[in-house]
Parts: structure tokens; sequence; C-alpha cells
């Protein structure tokens, strides 16, 4: 697809796409939307990157194998559950923690870390799969 | 806050409840996070696996002593959390899982060659296991069937490892069939819920009492349907034998120990604890399942000529035994039945695994090639001869003792030898086919052993001349590989003669089963309903 | 050395036989497995007495024969691990008081005989004959079992003691028959009985220390020893005696016209064992005193004779080179104390006094006689058979020994002291026995009857010979007949081969004839069920499936009621309009691309049914997914050219289409019964009114998924990073693919194929030789069709 | 309108088991992605449908007000889609290497493991 | 008539008329003929779609669906590209193969 246009735009699109799922997932709590709808939407990113450039600019500018974002994904979602061991409660016991950093108020808990480990878990596996698939699994 | 979440602090002590399915879930992403770190997948795969064994023997200790536990994810009261629930059977069984699988670990890190696919091999292992003991312990319908995925997927994962052609029509084979056994799954669990508007297991079992029997009867046939194609019942069981033989033997080793075991472990749970009256109105169908399984796969075994792929057979002629006690419902036929499932998987992994050796002496697959390994390797000859035994229920060794329970329960249930006038048939029916299946077993492992190692060449006109292809096993791999194999033998060989502990136990997760009131008041359900 | 321990033994239970001759029987228990209620427990009376002893004492010679006989054999030990292992086993046989233990060593038994008789592995024969003994043996073992539990079901007990000491008995039971046929069943298998005796001289193909201990003194002895334990449960019925009789009276005939067949000392033997246990049977089977006592005499005189002519014929075979009768001769001066032994063996097989043989012949005329008309044929039957015995141990003791000397592949020297005691001490034993009757009716025969009938029994030998006695005359008659048969062997030996080759068919051979059918026949089911063919073992599937679904619904409820419920708006119908039409063009569908796109066009409208109900997420979900899918097909097919028209004959897309509709039907009815039962919706109402409050979300289903069910969740993704390892595995496996042995036979036109090959040709090229000289240097990239990757493409 | 989805349901499943029985490995896929969705359609229904109304409290208040669409089956078929997902991906990619290897995608072709005409078992001891 | 009103009657008319142009553009999926037009077709089906959303946001006022329609603009026209990339392919493969230029289409 070397079209001039399409590989003009893919970058801008895929930025928009990228931001907009991070966008999604940390609101999905409140909003439809979470980690799997901004991983999927996040893999399509990549597919579309992968498509516009190559596989191997792709793979360059995730600098990391996309793999290592799943797995990271789940051991994160993993140890926010674990998290609850401390307070003496079951596995996977949401806790929140309220910051107020001056004006700004963040809310922090082991579900939005659930859900970016989700997220991270579903962009990095599709990912995989996707630019595996036009290299016949070598991406390193 | 007391109406919607349990209060009570949770001790660190109740975690072990979790953490055989946690631990090797974060193992494996570790060990994709550090992907860069190589030579530590090994290692860590084989500490992980061990310390799930820790864990799971400490809970089955537990549960010993004080009858199912349960925990609830996230605090929420159940039946609206996800609940952990085990009982002896899924505590026991998912020990004998750790156990095999370190066994498996083990033996595969005296592999000499690495497999193919090596930086997926430990991760897919380790979510094997999760996989199985989430299935084991959990207490929620819906999340079983998720486990059920994680194991289907990791199951796909290893057994195409090698990407050979063989490998990849056996892996198409098992994929097809057992993915839309999930998915049948998945729609009787649509129903389910749909009909009682629950999903944690002792809220279903409580419910299902009052359902409409008409919906009721088509979920427990769909997952009849479902879980037997899972455990390799006849005649859904075709997927097995076709696959089974297709990938490493220690792969084999490792699926034949624990996937059909969980399918098995998964018909118990729904259709004996949970929807016992539904499971009546299906006897006829499990009945004629356990009799065609019991006997048909012996006889498939004598047929074939491919070793692990008799292998395969025979293991389904244990799934055989366990769906007659399925059909024997009562203490001993289920306490038979669960305590052929944890002989099944430990004396399948041995058989596996020692095929694998077997394959590796002789540099062949098909048991008219090999011959000459009695004198070449007794200890792997012994080694086999006493897990064949074993398999076909020979006394004292292990397989005896549930078949034991399973044609006293038979005996017990058709009131035949009761002195009473009246009696039921089928019963009697299944005893005769576990009898039938326990000599024509013994008929094709004498064979298999005849022809491969009694018999000092391969087949045919140079069958009398001693096999000059034998290799060796390297020094590492007899001494490790074989060495870890005949501990499990031993093993086996030991419980055989001292079967009074796990008889005793399986009697206990038996009535757990029958009579889920423990169950149910484990997970906080059932009390005044 | 290993002959130490039986010897131990033999002293040991030796010491035992005053305390059981008193009317004291041991028992000893040890708690087993008291959840099944078994202990395990063993019970020493007069019978396992006499029965460990034997075993005990001829174990002993032979340990120290076999020592000699495979000297020099490189499995010599594994020889005496497994006989050391069967005479344990066999010990416990006899001696356990709990019928399960009993028949745990009743197969473990039967497990040791398998591996000694293919000791020999090497030839065909041995295989064959350790195949069909097992096989017929755990066919009578696993009858044994049942009998065992039934006994157990009716009489209470698992330990027999227990039993008799209860009175126990089943013959007024309603299933006695077929309790007793499954013990018989047992019995005689074990003990070589017609028509499962054919097992036995195929045993043969065991070296001969085996087939003297096993395979006459001891385990075929097995099947005896129950009869004669459970005489007092089952016996004294006329089913017992009628079937025992006759089954041991055609035992007898057939064993003893087969043994005169034989021109090979073993085989001639191994008929004659055949023989001596149905006349054991037989004498179980009337089940008087004096048949009794006799059967205990017989069985003790058998043992010592027969272990030691066993003996002997190894000598012989071990000194000659043959076990040819016709080809051996003259072996007198070669092998002067073998043939003392064997001499004094064959008086006792013949039944000459003083020897114990001859007192159990007596006895045991002296039971049938002057019976009606079925003790009349009984005697014949015992006179003709006795006779052909002893017809049988004059060849044996004449014929290798007498005459000039054969023409041998070997030249003949006498066998070394180790091998000569053992038939020596028992043959010399068993002529003393005759000698101390008084002892020997006190401390072995009275006990030993008693036991087996369950009352006390005072036994006494009659030693005087009388000649007003009948029953003398009746033995001369025997000694007459045998001789004629000895003087007339040859003849009778092609007569009775000419005989037994008329029907054309023999046991042994039908015992082929049943295996090859059973494999044939496990082969032709096998094919049939597991042909191979994915598309029929999902129409399996499916046909099931429509009866899951259709049956209940039909069997319980009759066809469902249509629910009242809204019906559709328009833009609702459109929806499913695209549905449906997407549906059918994905089915319709000629190209790929097509198919993709009609499937592209079905996961839309499923997306839009979503959310035209109220589910957002799943909506938003479902299109990503969709999305995703058709670019992953995209992908896909650009690199395949694969056909998506179907390609079913018409008569098979019906049949498949029906079971496609029952299924589609199926569901559809059961939903509508689901449809009809009130909806539960208490789970739902707890997640909405806790979700906000609790878990600080307001959308549910994300908090559903985050924190009410989170392990679900956790589980999903997992599946998904599972999938990711897999699929680059899967993927990754094919870059071996050029380095296949066996040529490329498609490679996709891209330029990495070509570069693959390139960059993966030479680390082959430099690990080949290396392989081949034995290191084993793990290979990247290169797969071997080796055992481990299950041969595949070979 | 619950009816008339619970009858989409019943055309899903027949196309898709129809398409699953064909020989072809990619149309069976293709089938078991329709059965896939099939089943999501029929959790959907059992969990009872409601319409535009989806469960998400409003800004500032605790419960939803009025009723809403049931969350429960929502969250179970998002796990479901996701998992039969990455099922299909495999599957197909898998096919695609069956494809690659045994040179056809077709079921007839795939007989390595059971072949066609597999040795008959050997009469001998 | 209130704004109520009129904003339901005319969501319902949007509706039918979406609704209408969705059958159109599936007439076009199905009888094609060429490759091409299908692939618009459904390209055209994922843009009615967006309207579809938008219009049933408009009519329960839970603007949320708004965000769907701007997910599924942003990543709806990948199908596309991906199938485009799949014509260009099978073109590519053909010329390999046959030595012409293949055009788009079956």
């Amino acid at each position: 697809m070397n079209t001039l246009i399409f590989r003009t735009i893919a970058p801008l699109i895929v930025a928009v796409m990228v931001v907009f799922s991070i966008f999604i997932t940390l609101r999905g709590h409140n909003e439809p939307g979470g980690g799997f709808i901004g991983g999927l939407i996040a893999a399509a990113a990549l597919a579309i990157l992968s498509i516009a450039t190559s596989v191997q600019q792709a793979r360059r500018s995730l600098h990391i194998h996309p793999l290592v974002f799943a797995g990271f994904g789940v051991f994160m979602a993993g140890v926010s559950g674990m998290v609850s061991m401390a307070a003496h409660a079951p596995f996977l016991t949401g806790l929140w923690l309220e910051l107020e950093l001056g004006e700004a108020h963040v809310a922090l808990s082991t579900p939005l870390f659930f859900d970016l480990g989700v997220y991270l878990a579903v962009f990095g596996a599709l990912g995989a799969v996707i630019l595996g698939l036009e290299t016949d699994g070598e991406i390193d | 806050m007391n109406e919607a979440m349990i209060t009570t602090p949770t001790s660190w002590a109740d975690w072990i409840l979790i953490l055989p399915v946690v631990l090797p879930l974060m193992g494996a992403a570790l060990m994709l996070a550090l992907r860069a770190i190589r030579g530590t997948q090994a290692p860590v795969a084989f500490l992980v696996t061990l310390a799930v064994l820790v864990f799971d023997i400490a809970l089955f200790l537990r549960v010993l002593e004080t009858g199912p536990i349960a925990m609830t994810m996230g605090r929420w009261l159940p039946p609206f959390g996800i609940s952990f629930t085990a009982d002896l059977l899924g505590a026991g069984l998912a020990a004998i899982s750790a156990l095999v699988t370190l066994v498996i670990l083990v033996v595969l890190g005296a592999e000499p060659r690495r497999h193919a696919g090596r930086d997926s091999l430990y991760p897919l292992v380790l979510m094997l296991l999760c996989g199985v003991s989430g299935a084991f312990l959990t207490g929620d319908l819906f999340n079983l069937y998720v486990w059920f995925e994680v194991m289907l997927i990791a199951s796909f994962g290893l057994m195409a490892i090698t990407g050979t052609p063989l490998v990849l029509d056996g892996t198409i084979k098992y994929g097809f069939i057992n993915f839309l056994a999930t998915s049948l799954f998945l729609a009787a669990l649509g129903l389910a819920y749909g009909l009682l508007g629950t999903l944690n297991m002792a809220d279903m079992a409580i419910l299902a009492g009052d359902a409409n029997p008409a919906a009721m009867g088509v979920i427990a046939a769909l997952l009849l349907l479902a879980f037997g194609i899972k455990a390799a019942a006849f005649p859904v069981n075709a997927w097995l034998p076709a696959s089974y033989h297709t990938p490493p033997a220690v792969i084999s080793a490792l699926m034949g120990a624990l996937l059909t075991k969980v399918g098995v472990y998964a018909l118990l749970r729904t259709l004996i604890t949970m929807f016992p009256d539904a499971r009546a109105l299906l006897d006829p169908v499990i009945v004629t399942a356990a009799i065609a399984t019991l006997l048909l796969s012996p006889l498939g075994a004598i047929a074939e000529t491919n070793l692990r792929r008799a292998i395969g057979f025979l293991v389904m002629g244990g799934i055989g035994a366990c769906l007659a006690g399925l059909a024997l419902p009562s203490v001993d036929g289920l306490a038979g039945t669960s305590f052929y499932l944890g002989h099944a998987m430990v004396t399948m992994t041995a058989l596996y695994l020692l095929a694998g050796f077997v394959e590796k002496v002789t540099g062949e697959t098909d048991s008219r090639a090999m011959g000459g390994v009695y004198g070449a390797q007794s200890w792997l000859s012994i080694l086999f001869f006493v897990v064949m035994l074993a398999a076909a229920g020979v006394p004292p060794f292990l397989g005896f003792w549930p078949k034991l329970m399973l044609v006293e329960a038979g005996f017990d249930l058709s009131g035949f030898f009761d002195g009473a006038p009246g009696y039921e048939a089928v019963p009697l029916l299944l005893v005769g086919a576990i009898i039938l299946n326990a000599w024509l077993t013994l008929i094709a492992g004498t064979r298999l052993w005849a022809h491969i190692f009694l018999r000092p060449g391969r087949e045919g006109a140079l069958s009398e001349q001693p096999n000059d292809r034998l290799v060796r096993l390297g020094r590492r791999e007899a001494l490790i590989g074989l060495g870890s194999t005949g501990l499990l033998v031993g093993g086996i060989v030991i419980a055989g003669l001292l079967p009074d502990f796990a008889i005793g136990a399986a009697r206990i997760a038996a009535t757990d089963l029958l009579d889920p009131a423990r169950y149910l008041a484990a997970v906080g359900l059932g009390g005044g309903q | 050395m290993l002959a130490l321990v039986p010897a131990t033994i033999f002293v040991y239970l030796l010491g035992l036989i005053g305390v059981v001759a008193d009317g004291e029987p041991v028992r000893i228990a040890f708690a087993w497995i008291p959840s099944l209620g078994l202990d395990l427990s063993f019970f020493i009376d007069g019978l396992a007495l006499t029965f460990a002893l034997t075993i005990s004492g001829v174990g002993t010679f032979i340990l120290i024969y076999a020592g000699s006989y495979l000297k020099g054999h490189p499995h010599l030990g594994r020889f005496l691990a497994y006989l050391l292992a069967f005479m344990g086993a066999m010990l416990g046989l006899v001696l356990a008081d709990n019928m399960l233990a009993l028949f745990g060593f009743w197969e473990l038994t039967s497990i040791t005989s398998f591996l000694l008789i293919s000791f020999d592995h090497r030839r065909q024969a041995a295989r064959r004959a350790a195949i069909q003994a097992l096989v017929i043996t755990n066919l009578g073992g696993l009858a044994l079992l049942l009998g065992a539990i039934a006994t157990q079901r009716l009489l209470g007990h698992w330990d027999l003691s227990a039993i008799r000491a209860a009175g126990g008995t089943l013959g007024e039971s309603s299933v006695y028959l077929l309790v007793l046929w499954l013990f018989l069943a047992a019995a005689f298998s074990k003990s070589a009985q017609f028509p499962l005796h054919f097992w036995l001289p195929n045993a043969m193909e065991a070296p001969t220390p085996v087939s003297a201990f096993l395979h006459s003194a001891t385990m075929v002895q097995a099947g005896v020893y129950l009869l004669a334990r459970m005489t007092p449960i089952l016996g004294e019925t006329p089913a017992w005696t009628g079937i025992l009789c006759t089954v041991g009276g055609v035992t007898l005939l057939w064993g003893a016209f087969a043994a005169l067949r034989q021109t090979d000392i073993k085989l001639m033997l191994a008929q004659t064992t055949i023989a001596s246990l149905g006349l054991l049977v037989f004498l179980i089977g009337i089940g008087s005193e004096t048949a009794l006592i006799a059967m205990v005499v017989y069985f003790i005189a058998h043992a010592a004779y027969k272990a030691a002519l066993f003996m002997i014929a190894g000598i012989i075979d071990h000194e000659t080179g043959t076990r040819d009768l016709t080809a051996l001769g003259g072996l007198r001066d070669k092998l002067p104390l073998t043939f003392i032994a064997t001499i004094l063996a064959a008086i006792s097989m013949i039944g000459l006094p003083p020897t114990l043989g001859y007192f159990s012949k007596e006895e045991m005329y002296l039971a049938l006689f002057g019976g009606q008309w079925q003790g009349i044929l009984g005697l014949a039957v015992l006179i003709l058979g006795n006779a052909l015995l002893a017809a049988a141990a004059l060849i044996i003791a004449i014929r290798p020994f007498m005459g000039r000397l054969g023409v041998t592949p070997k030249t003949p020297h006498e066998a070394p002291l180790a091998m000569v005691v053992g038939p020596l001490a028992l043959g010399v034993g068993a002529v003393l026995f005759g000698f101390f009757t008084p002892w020997f009716d006190e401390m072995v025969l009275s006990p030993t009857s008693s036991a087996i009938a369950g009352m006390a029994i005072a036994a006494h030998l009659h030693t005087g010979i009388d000649p007003l006695n009948p029953i003398l005359w009746l033995s001369l008659l025997t000694w007459a007949l045998g001789g004629l048969a000895y003087w007339k062997w040859d003849q009778l030996r092609t007569g009775l081969r000419r005989a037994a080759a008329a029907p054309g068919l023999s046991f042994d051979h039908g015992f082929d004839v049943f295996m090859f059918g059973l494999i044939r026949m496990a082969g032709a089911l096998t094919r049939l069920w597991h042909h191979g063919r994915l598309e029929l073992y999902m129409l399996v599937i499916f046909v099931l499936l429509a009866l899951a679904l259709i049956l209940p619904v039909l069997g319980l409820s009759g066809l469902p009621a249509w629910p009242e419920l809204p019906a559709l708006h328009f833009h609702e119908a459109v929806v499913v309009v695209l549905a449906l039409a997407g549906l059918v063009s994905v089915l319709f569908a000629r190209t790929r691309l097509f198919a993709i796109l009609a499937l592209g066009a079905q996961g839309l409208a499923v997306a839009l049914i979503f959310m035209l109900f109220g589910a957002p997420d799943l909506s938003f979900t479902q299109l990503m997914v969709e999305i995703l899918s058709v670019v992953i097909l995209a992908l896909v097919m650009t690199r395949l050219n694969l056909d998506v028209r179907d390609s079913r004959s018409l008569e098979e897309a019906i049949r498949d289409g029906a079971v496609a509709l029952l299924c589609g039907v199926g569901f559809v009815m059961v939903l509508l019964v689901v449809l009809g039962q009130p909806f539960n919706g208490r789970l739902s109402e707890f997640f909405t009114r806790y979700s906000t409050e609790i878990a600080h979300g307001r959308n549910i289903v994300n908090v559903i998924l985050v924190d009410f069910r989170g392990l679900d969740t956790l589980g999903e993704m997992s599946v998904i990073m599972v999938a990711g390892i897999a699929i680059l595995a899967l993927l990754r496996s094919q870059v071996r693919k050029p380095l296949d042995p066996t040529p490329v036979r498609r490679r996709s036109p891209r330029k990495s194929a070509a570069k693959s090959v390139a960059g993966d040709v030479a680390p082959k090229a430099k690990a080949a030789p290396k392989a081949r000289a034995g290191a084993q240097t793990p290979r990247r990239r290169t797969r071997k069709a080796g055992p481990e990757t299950g041969g595949a493409g070979a | 309108m619950d009816v008339a989805i619970a009858l989409l349901v019943g055309a899903f499943m027949t196309l898709g088991i129809f398409l699953m029985l064909s020989r072809s490995v990619i149309r069976m896929l293709l089938g078991l992605a329709l059965l896939g969705n099939g089943i999501n359609l029929l959790i959907f229904v059992s969990g009872r449908l409601s319409r535009e109304a989806p469960p998400i409290v409003p800004p500032g208040a605790y419960v939803p007000e009025g009723a809403i669409a049931n969350p429960l089956p929502q969250a179970l078929i998002l796990t479901a889609i996701v998992i039969g997902f990455a099922m299909f991906a495999y599957l197909l990619i898998l096919g695609m290497r069956a494809y690659q290897s045994l040179d056809a995608d077709h079921t007839d072709t795939m007989r390595l493991a059971e072949p066609e005409d597999g040795p008959r078992p050997p009469l001998s001891y | 008539m209130s704004g109520g009103e009129i904003l339901a009657y005319s969501t319902t008319f949007a509706l039918v008329v979406l609704g209408i142009a969705l059958l159109l553009v599936l007439v076009r999926l199905i009888l094609g003929p060429t490759l091409a037009d299908r692939i618009l077709a459904l390209d055209t089906l994922t843009t009615v779609a967006l309207g579809f959303i938008g219009a049933i946001a408009l009519r329960t006022g839970y603007f949320l669906y708004l965000d769907i329609a701007v997910s599924l603009a942003l990543v709806g026209f990948l199908a596309t590209v991906a199938f485009a990339r799949y014509l260009l392919k099978k073109a590519e493969a053909e010329a390999v193969s046959t030595g012409t230029g293949a055009g788009v289409g079956q």
C-alpha cells in the first residue's frame, strides 16, 4: 500500500487512534469502553501502521516485542489482584486510593491497573499476531 | 457494606485456594515480559510448579481437615462474586495435576535437544496448568468456561508447537472439535443463566430443583455432550486418537494426563452435584456411552500399531471407567470415579513418558518397527510393564482399587446379591463392561509389550534378528528423565499397595459430590434454603 | 544362596505343623484398607500349610537347580528375581485369608508366570505361550474377583476364616450357580482344566526350572487349592459334584491320552500334569472324606515326583541337547544319579508301594468303590487315567536310560550336583513318606483334609497289603494296563496322533483363531469409528446435539408456547434482515473475499443488534473484533489460494442441512421455553445497586468485568496472551519448512521465503555432520523428523 | 422482539453448523464464527432484552433511573467475544499452516494422523 | 407539537431512511458484480451504520453512543484498507504467476 496519501495520513491516524484508545480505556469505568476496546483499537492502529509503512517499521516503532506488552499486562493485572493480600481481602478486591494533587482529584485504584493490564494484554497479543502474520512470526 | 460484601478479613493462609491459578498465570506472564532472559524459563517453570504443588497439597490437607472451603473474589457476597470453592475432589485433582506437570517439566529439562518453539513451551505449560487448576477449583460456571478456554488455547499451542504436517493435521481435528465443545458449553451456560439467573455453581444447585424440567433437561444434555467431547466419551471421542500421538511425547503426556480428566471432573461437578434430577433423565445415555467407551477403547488399543496412538485408546478406556461411575451414582461408584481420575492422570503421564523413551530408543513411532527394548533397556521395560499393568487394573497396582469400587458399586446398586428377588440389570451390565475392559486392556498391553519389548527385532522376516537400530539414552536423560519417571511409577506402586488414604479421600469426595450440603455451606449458601 | 530364602520359610513353616495339627490355625492380620474393611490377613490351617510347605520345599530345590541350570546366562539375576517373586506370590496366595488379597496374589502369580514363560523372549513361541497363559488365567482371575465380591456381598465377610467360622454356605442361595461358575472359571483356567487346558503345554516354552515349579507343583495347583478352599462354602451340592467330576474326569483322560502322544519329555510331563490336575479336581468334586484324603496325598505325591521329573527332563535336555524320547537312550551309565532319581520319582508316579503315590491311589479307589453307576464310571475313568499315567512314567523312566546310547547333539555327562540334588531329594522323600504314615496321618493329612471339608476328619492310611482287599486288585489292574500301554506305546502313539489330527482343529489353534479374530474385529471397529474424516466426526456431534436439544423439550413439555413479547420496530427488523442476508451470503459466497465481506456484514448487524438493545460496550467490542477479524482474514487470505465453494454432493448437503436445521430449531425451541419462564435478575440487580456505591464505577458492564467478575477477565486476557504465544509459535514453525527432507510442494511467492532459505541452509550444512557424529548440539531452526516430532514428514 | 432474536439465533446456529459440516477448513472456520455469534446472541436473549437503555449510571446518581438493560449477560458476552476471537484467530492461522503444509484446505487431504488405509494390526505375538 | 415529539418523529424517519439505505447497500453487497463493488458496499454499510448509531443516540438521549460512532469512524476504514491491500497482493501474485497484469475483480 505504497500510496502517498495513505503513507502520509496513516501516522496521523495512528497517533489519534492510540490516544483515543488510551482515553477509552481510562474512562471505561464510567462510560462505554475499557481495556478490551482500548486494546483492540490500539491493535487496529498497529495494523494500519504496518499496512501503511511496513512491518519492520511498525515493529521498530514499538521498540519492545509486542508479546512483552502482553506478558506485562497480564502480570500487572495479576499484581493488582494480589495487592489485596496486604489488605487481608480476597484476590482481586478493588482498593481505592484518592489522591488530591493540588486542584486535580485523581482516583488510583486496583481496577484501574487491572483494566490497563487488559489493555496491554489485548494490544500486545493481537499486535504480535498481526505483525507475525506478515513475517512468519519472526518479529524479534 | 454488610449486605454486599464479606467483611471478615481473609487470612493469608486462605490464599492457597487461588495461588495455584495465579502463580502459573503470573509466572507465564513474567516469562513473556522478561523474554530477553532466556535461560531462566525452565527453572522458573519448575519453581512455579513446585510452589503450586506445595500449595495444592496444603489445600488438599486443609480441605481434608475442615471440609470444602471457598474464597469469593473481590469480597463480594456469594453468589454475586466469583467463588473459588475447593472440595476434596477438586483439590486432590489439582494437586495431582501439579505433580504430573512437575515430573513432565523435569523430563523435559533432561532432554538433550530442545524442542522447537522453545520460547513458547514453558509459558504454555504453565498456562495449561493454570487453566487446569482453575477448572478444578472454581465454583462458578462461567468461570469454569473461562478456565476451559485457557486450558484449550494452551493445549492448542502445545500441540502444534513443532508445526510438522502431522501435528497440524492432528491439531486441526483436536482444535475444531474441542472448540466446538466449549462453544456448546457456553450455549448451555447461557441457557442455564437465562433459566436460573445465576452463575455460582452452589447457587445453581439450589435453584435447579425448582426450574423447568424440560429446559434443565436440555441444559444437562448439552453439558453432557460438551464435557463428553472434552472427556473423550464414545461416540464423540474421535479427536483424541486423531491428535494425541502427533506432538512430542512429553506434550502427549501432559495432555493425556490433564485434559480429558478435566472433562470428567466437569461432568461430575455439573451432573452429580448441580443437576442430579436432570442427570437421572440422561442415565440411559450415560450408561450406553460408558459401556461403549469401555469396550471399544481397548479394542482400539489392540488394533493400533502406532504406540502413542494405542496409548490414546487406553486413555479413553479409563474415561469409560469414569463414565461408569457417573452412571453408578452411589458413594462407592463416585469414589471409584474420583480415585480413577487421579490414578489415570498419573498412570497415563507415566505411560506416555515411557512411550517417549521407547520412541527415542527405537527411533520409531510404530510398534511394528520396534523391538528388542527388553534386552537393551531393562529399567525402561520393567517400568513400562508395571505401568501397563496399573492401567489394566491388575492388582495390586493402583488401577485395581477404583475398578474394585466401581464393581462393588455396580453390585450394590443392582441389588443382585442382596438376596431380594428383584434387581436392576443395568449396573450389572456396567460391571461386565468394566471387567471385559480390564481383560481387553491387558490383551492390548501384552501385545504392545510383546511386540515392542520382547520381540528382538522389527515386524516381518527379521523379527527374530536383534534390532540394530536401538540407541542408548543419553546419560543425563536416562538418569534424570527416566529416573523421575521411575519415581512416579514407584509412587504408583506404593500407592497401589497402600491405597487406604486415597480410598478414604475418594469416599469423602464422593460423599460431598452426592450431598452438596457441605459444599454449599462453604460458599455461604444453602443455609435456610 | 538365594535358595536359603525358601529354605528358611520351609523350616519356619515346618515349626508350625504341630500347632496346626492341634487344631489351632494361626491367623495373622494387619490393618490394610480400613476404609474398605479390608485386612491383610493370613490364615494358616492344615490346607494352607500343606500347600505352603510344598511350595517352599520344592522352591528350595528349584532355586538350587535354577542357579546351575542357567549358569552364565546374562539374565540369570532377572530370572531368579522373577522366580522368587513368584514364590512370594504363591505363598501369599495359599496363606491369604482375605479373598481380595487372595485375588491379588492370584493375579501376581499370573504376571510372574507371564514373565517367566516369556523369559526366552527371542522366540515367538515363547511370547505366544506367555500371552496365552496370561490371557486365559487373567480372565479366570477376573471371574474370581467377581465371585469374591459376590461372596462378600452374600455372606458378609472378606475373610474366608470368618465365613467358615460363621458356617456360611452358598448352597441354598438363589444365585449359587452363578457364583459357583465364577469360582470354577477361575479354578479351571488356572489349573488348566478342559477346555482351558491348552495353555499349559505351551507354557513349557519356559526354562525347565519354571516348568518344574510353576507348571507342575505350584501355580497350576492354585486352582485346586481354590476349589479345596471353597469346598465348605460352595461344595457338597449336586452341581458341584457333577461339574467337578465331569470336568476333572474329562481332563484326566484327555491329558493322559495326550501325554502318550508326545515324544518330547517336557511335553509329555506337561500333559500328565494336566491329567493329574483333572484327577485332583475330580477328587475334590467327589468330596467324601476318603476322596479328600486321597486328594491331599496325591497332591503331595504329585508335587514331589512331578517336580523331580521335570528337573530330570531339564537335566537330560541340558546334558544331551535334546528332549526327544525317540532319540534318547542308554543314559543309565552316563547319568547314574539322575537315573536313580528318575526311578524313585517314577515309582511314585506309577503308584507302587510304599510310595505316597500308592497310598493316594488306594484311597481314591476306596472312595469310589461300591457306589452307584456314577461311582463305577468314575472308577473306570480313574483306573484308565492312572494306567495311562503309569505308562507315561514307565516311558520316561526307561526310554532315555535303557537300551543303546542314543545319538544326541551333546555328549552326555552327569549333571552338576546342584541340579541332581533336587530330583534325588524329592524322589527319596516321595518314597520315605510311606514309612512314616502315622506321623503323616496325624500331622498333615488330618488337618489338611479337615480344613478342606470344614469338619474334623481323622485320616488313616491303610498301610497293610491285604490280598483280600479288592482295592489292591484294582491297583494291579491299573499297573497291568499301564504296562500294556507302555509295551504298545509306539502303536498307541501313532494312533493317538492320527486321532488328534483328525478334526483338523485343536484348542490351541482355536486360541489363535480367537485372538486373530479379536484383532481383526478390533481393527475393523476402530477403522469404522476412527476413520480420520473430520466432517463425519462433527456430524456425529451435531446429530447428538440435535437430539440433546429436541428430545428433552418434546419429551417433557411438548412444543413451547409462543411467548407474548413486544414486536420489532422497523429499524430493528432491518438490522435482523441485514444479519440474515449476511448469513446467507456467507453460505453462498463463491469467492473468498465475498465470504469475508459477508462475514463482516453479519458481524456489523450483530453489533447493531447489541446496540439497539442497550449494550453499547458489546456493540463496541463486536465492531472492533469484527473489523480485526476481517483484517486478519484478509491478511491470511493473501497467502492462500483457497476455494470456499461447497464441495459436497447434493445428498450430503441435504443430510448436513437437515441436521443443521434440526439443531437450529432445537435452539429456538429451548430458547422459547427459557423465555417463557420468569427471569431471576437478582445478580444484575445487585450489580446495578452497588456498582457506583462500592465499586466506584458508573459503567456497570465494565465494573462487572474488572471488579465483580474480575477473575473471568483475568482468565480471558490470559487466553488472549496465550493465543498470541501460540500463534507466533505456529507461524514461526513454518520458517523451518524449506529445510524439510521432503521437497517443498508449494511456496508462497514472497521474498522472505527465499531469504529464509538462504539464511538457514548454512547452519544446517554445518550442523549435519555434527549430528551424525553423535554430538547432541541443540540446533535452532533445523527440524529433524526424529521420534520426538512424532516421526512427522515421513 | 425476544422471539425474533431467538429465531435469528436459530438461523445463526443452522447456518453455522451447516458450514461447519462442509469439508473445507476455511468454510468450517466461517461456520465457527457464525456459531459463536449465534451463541453470543443466545446468551443475550437468555438474559432478556430491553430496548435502548444501556446499563450505565448517570453521573451524580447512585443507581440508574428506570429500567436498564441486563448488564451481566453483556459482560459475559464481552468475555466470550474476545475469547472466541482469540480462538478464531488461532484456528484460522492453524488452517493456513495446514494448507501450506498439506497443500489443501480440504479435510480429505488431512489424513496424516489417521491414514486412510491405515496399517492393519499385525497378527503375531 | 413539542420539541421532543419533533425529535422523536425525525429520528424515526431517519431510522427508516437509514434502514432502507442499509437494505440498498445490502443489495449491492450481494449482487456485486465485482469485488470492488462489494468492498465499497461494506464500506458504505459502515458509514450507514454510523448514521444509524447517531440517530439512535439522538432518539434515546444517550450520547455515549456517539463515542462508538466516533471510534467506528476512526477504525472502520481499516477493513477497507485491508481488502484493498488484499486485492493489490492478489493482482501482484497473479502478475507474477501469469506474467500479465490482471485487473482488479474476479
